[in-house]
């Protein structure tokens, strides 16, 4: 029961701060954390993206492989998004296998790459019906200090336009060691933005204490011409349509300003 | 194009099941249906054949996810076997996982949890014949088996999703307007105050189109609500 | 230990009212509880069933699929039968992989409709040693109020007969969503019929209450014919010699009696 | 008819393997065999090469599977990956799930768990070679493995298969007649009643080869009876 | 706490037993436990052996079975050693997926095995690129009395040096009820010799007496030449530099003294 | 001769990478690199790239493996599924879960444990990018991560592999000639002692090349201290 108390306690101090127009380490209520996205920081990926939002940080590695294409789409390729949350990365991160969280997580961030239709598919076709390329995306939360969702699909993006083919060999296998100058056919730059509401409050870029006691989550997925093809609510609270409405006109400028942050 | 793909959506202003763009799928509603659950409900929902259970408040196992100061509520969606063209393996998948959560998520507001510390309130969603919306179709079930458990809750939370397909705004798709269709808008409300708790989105929707979108899926949550209020009167008589 | 006491007066009260010639829900010894089979209530699947028997509900489910026979039978079709007990039907009933209650269950309907040859597995042969057709029987319990066993084979039998084949495509894919004409190929009408022993009694077709506490069980499948197909002993009590032979002679009037409500 | 199976399986009053229909194959059974565990014993039956191990009693993990009033009795049946002639991956498959069970509910009514209450008697049984008829021997095998724990028993639980092969009522099959046989009829019996702890079949049996075969397979079980207490009066000498 | 309290005493007991030249069960520092190697006592294996080292049993069988090669070694059969540790031979072993001794077991005995470069890998090639012979070492300790690593090792390579190739049918499936004359072509006889430190000495073949208290364990595998091919340290503690240079001469002689109990 | 394998190890006195037989890769140690665990640690050594973090002493789950005595210290090595050429697929293998228990004992002997019993002290090892000798690098990096979350230490445990490639004694294989080359004699010590508490080997060694490439592997882990301990200066300040 103390941790709940606790819990209470630590929500109490985070409202009256937003009562008085303050957030609980003094951002505004509509700005980012402080943000860097590298690129090419992994040697054995294709693509890599490390990507640092306050004190979360996220590596994304693009893995590509091929294989047989799905029989209703046998001329495109294939996208595979997966997250891990690793004890590493936070005390509240547990071994075995992926929890509701974690492919929450993954699937949220893969909705607003595939939606997006920002790899052009088509283009990752071999031979129709036979062999495609397999695209992996896997998000690494290295320090989970809150948000995880923009900070994933940042990485996510950055790294795929970070991706170079590697070789393919005449027998259908890979060359992971010779990586050609050809990159992925990325045609279009998606960013998610996530609001919290605290308190009647809503919030950009929620902290790890924001998210701790947020009421109610809402993450929207953008692309390049500012149209919506993601959006997930999350928190056991609720939002007026009002609040949603504001939400999603508002989240646009916040997306603006997070591509700028995309390398290349 | 993928496999299988229709040329046009809306034809004379019909859809392609004969619908108008704002027309729900027939939606029939029972309640109580299972003996051994304590609340149950079957949804009917154009192709969807969806059953709902809830046990509780019961003793929570294992121990440690009690909480002393509420009840848990947890919520499972399970698809059947050969509730899917292609026989679906059993078990939980990645998008069964998502779901569950989100329809916890989507009713935890409205259930008075408080009165019960210490229990779990478990919530089991079945699809058994699966056409598109099941997801709206398990929580709209799930509220009223919760109902029918004699569990206090603040209000029952119909869903239903609204999209866009070939060019169009279209309330409540079926399976084919979900597979080849622009955008799927799935929401959920606690009417009396007409709250949101539940809304996702996949596709491509303009702000205005999102808008619309929304405002559309709202309405049809409350003919939802309509159909639940019905069912749970059906089962218990009064004006409810 | 309030619970293991409970159950010792649930189980006096039962066998007091058996040694006064009476049933727990008030029937006769030898009398089934009310019976009914629908089929194909289910779009999906090729063929579907839903039995109710008391208040006990099964739904079952066959799918079909194509794949490669057995190497040692290479001209023949291939049968998985499946069972799930989900939580929903049951509070008795966990989530989690096949516990050895759900396994039993499966096997034992499996048995019947295996070994009495319904199916004319030669006829699900497309290309011998290539192609061959697979069946998926799926038990799907609903509300589980005693006596499974009988519920899913009567289940299984019906949906079988019930199930048309899907069209097969030149490339060997399956086209769902058109079905052809053809029924399955179905040769026999096994049934399976529980009688349970408790307090020295038998008696047929277990309510929960009675399969709560019985002491054994046994399980006999049928064929149209009346031969004796398959066999299943539960419980940790014993019978005596007499009663397995007894019970085995009683249970074919009964098997009689379930074949009666499958349609078709 | 199946890649291999043999035209006939019965010539000139023989079978394939040179036994008479109502003959056991050889076995020999060796109580005591291992230091760890509490109880062994070694079952070489045909081709079959069994080994059972008791545990317990001993404290239960984990705890919540206790029992106030009685030990609980677990079996697990398992087969060694060299057992069969294609390799077997290693873990419990659902056939072995199976025999676990029903072996757990032949051996139940003749151990006094209620002497031990809180406790667990594990008992496990590892197929090290197989040629059919290996849930039989297991149990063979298991309720020695019990007596040599000095597991207080009301009797001993021998088990033995009959069937039906090429029309005939044989006991104890071999793996040729299991696999290419009509019928298998397992069956184990406490032997100072008379009573039946395990019956299983599948196949075909007419109502009277049903009654011969199974009255065949009694006599079988008292067969390996003999040779049960006969383990155990070589290891602890006396008359049993 | 008690158990904590009594394993101390354990320790105490045999330390204060090797500082006064004497081991637990009245053996040398530098001796054995009586050892026994049989082999082929099991038909369904094509190579068998059971290992009787002390009161520890070891059952070990290899299979062998046909597929594809590793892309990077076209011309290669494939090794694959597993180790269960069934709890019928220990009451410390559990039921379950392998655990980290279970893996680690199989990978240091496998590591003697492949290192030593005993099974001529190449004469396993059937169709470069395309079918090769798959050899699986299954090590099955049924009493498990201390020291499996040497017991194992020593059960493999008789197995494996008692193997014999099924028949092979025109089709690629393997015959497994006709055994051919030809054995598996096996050119080192590596063995593996195990030191433990209990207290400051070195004695070699721990019991499990002494394994339950040891400090180090020093695991080392010789080829025939009396080369080294694997080695692994274990336990909590250390040795000096010195230590293991000892240990590593003397471990050769014992590794002749296990190699002549090996049959054939 | 494997696919790739290159003719010559050592041109003109110079490894494949222009080291000398007797030098490391290019090591950089950096402590306290991450915000959430109580101490962390970031290892670049060669094309390695190790991140390790400390959590503890801390509550126990669950809490059957507490020990009364003592801390359980407990180590877990893994590989991001981009830090190999070949996609390595997410959760434990059976190398990441032995050298997860070698890891372990490697670093048991120099931690303080009987200062915290009924708690763990959790390391976790994760491997970003892989270039041959992980192991190494993410000993190397846990024990500095102990080291930043103030649990007491006897010392420092720094790992080093040598081996033998071409049939030359060398020290820190990279990747070619740990695919390649003839034994890989991966080693960790605790400097102040000079005591071993990781050995392992696999490939062919005589008795000589043994003692040649295991003293080179010590004075390895020599230099690997130095480093070590840089990295706690600069971060903590002081002279260690």
């Amino acid at each position: 029961m103390r941790q709940e108390i606790i819990a209470d306690v630590k929500r109490d101090h985070i409202v009256n701060l937003l009562n008085s127009g303050k957030r609980v380490d003094g951002r505004a209520f509509d700005e980012y954390r402080e943000l860097s996205v590298e690129v090419g920081i992994n040697q054995r990926a294709e693509g890599s993206a490390l990507v640092k939002l306050g004190k979360t940080q996220v590596m994304v590695g693009v893995k590509l492989a091929v294989g047989e294409p799905f029989p209703d789409m046998p001329d495109s390729g294939v996208l595979t998004t997966n997250a891990e949350l690793i004890p590493l990365a936070s005390p509240s991160f547990e071994r075995g296998p992926p929890d509701e969280d974690t492919v929450e997580l993954a699937r949220v961030v893969d909705r607003a790459i595939r939606e997006s239709q920002c790899i052009d598919m088509e283009k990752l076709c071999i031979k129709e019906g036979e062999l495609v390329w397999i695209v992996f995306i896997d998000l690494h939360p290295l320090d989970y200090d809150g948000n995880l969702f923009d900070a994933c699909t940042l990485g996510a993006i950055a790294a795929l336009k970070n991706a170079v083919f590697p070789k393919l060999e005449e027998n259908g296998r890979i060359d992971y060691k010779t990586k050609t100058e050809e990159k992925l056919p990325i045609v279009d730059t998606p960013v998610e933005v996530t609001f919290a509401k605290i308190g009647g409050h809503i919030v950009v870029d929620p902290c790890l204490e924001e998210e701790e006691v947020l009421d109610a989550r809402l993450t929207i997925g953008y692309n390049e011409r500012g149209e919506i093809v993601a959006m997930q609510k999350g928190g056991s609270g609720t939002f007026t349509q009002e609040e949603i409405l504001d939400i999603v006109r508002r989240g646009r400028e916040k997306a603006e300003f997070l591509r700028k942050h995309i390398p290349g | 194009m993928k496999v299988g793909e229709p040329e046009e959506f809306i034809i004379d202003g019909r859809r392609l099941d004969g619908r108008r763009v704002d027309e729900l799928r027939p939606l029939k509603i029972e309640a109580g249906v299972l003996k051994r659950a304590d609340g149950s409900a079957y949804v009917e929902w154009g192709g969807n054949k969806v059953l709902a259970a809830c046990y509780g408040p019961r003793e929570i196992h294992p121990r440690h996810e009690a909480n002393p100061q509420r009840a848990v509520l947890r919520t499972y969606y399970s698809m059947a076997p050969f509730s899917v063209y292609e026989r679906k393996r059993p078990g939980p998948d990645r998008r069964s996982m998502e779901i569950s959560k989100v329809t916890r998520q989507a009713l935890e507001s409205v259930v008075f949890t408080h009165l019960y510390p210490m229990t779990a309130i478990d919530v089991f969603i079945e699809i058994l014949q699966a056409q598109a919306g099941t997801r709206c179709a398990g929580i709209t079930a799930a509220s009223v088996a919760l109902a029918d458990a004699g569990i206090p809750m603040k209000d029952l939370v119909p869903a239903c999703a609204a999209g866009k397909v070939g060019g169009h705004i279209v309330l409540d798709l079926f399976d084919i307007e979900d597979n080849y269709g622009e955008a799927d808008l799935p929401v959920a409300i606690v009417p009396r105050t007409g709250e949101v708790s539940l809304l996702q989105m996949d596709g491509n929707l303009t702000q205005e189109e999102f808008e619309q979108a929304f405002k559309l899926a709202v309405k049809g949550c409350m003919q939802v609500y309509e159909k639940q209020k019905e069912a749970l009167r059906k089962r218990y008589g009064g004006s409810e």
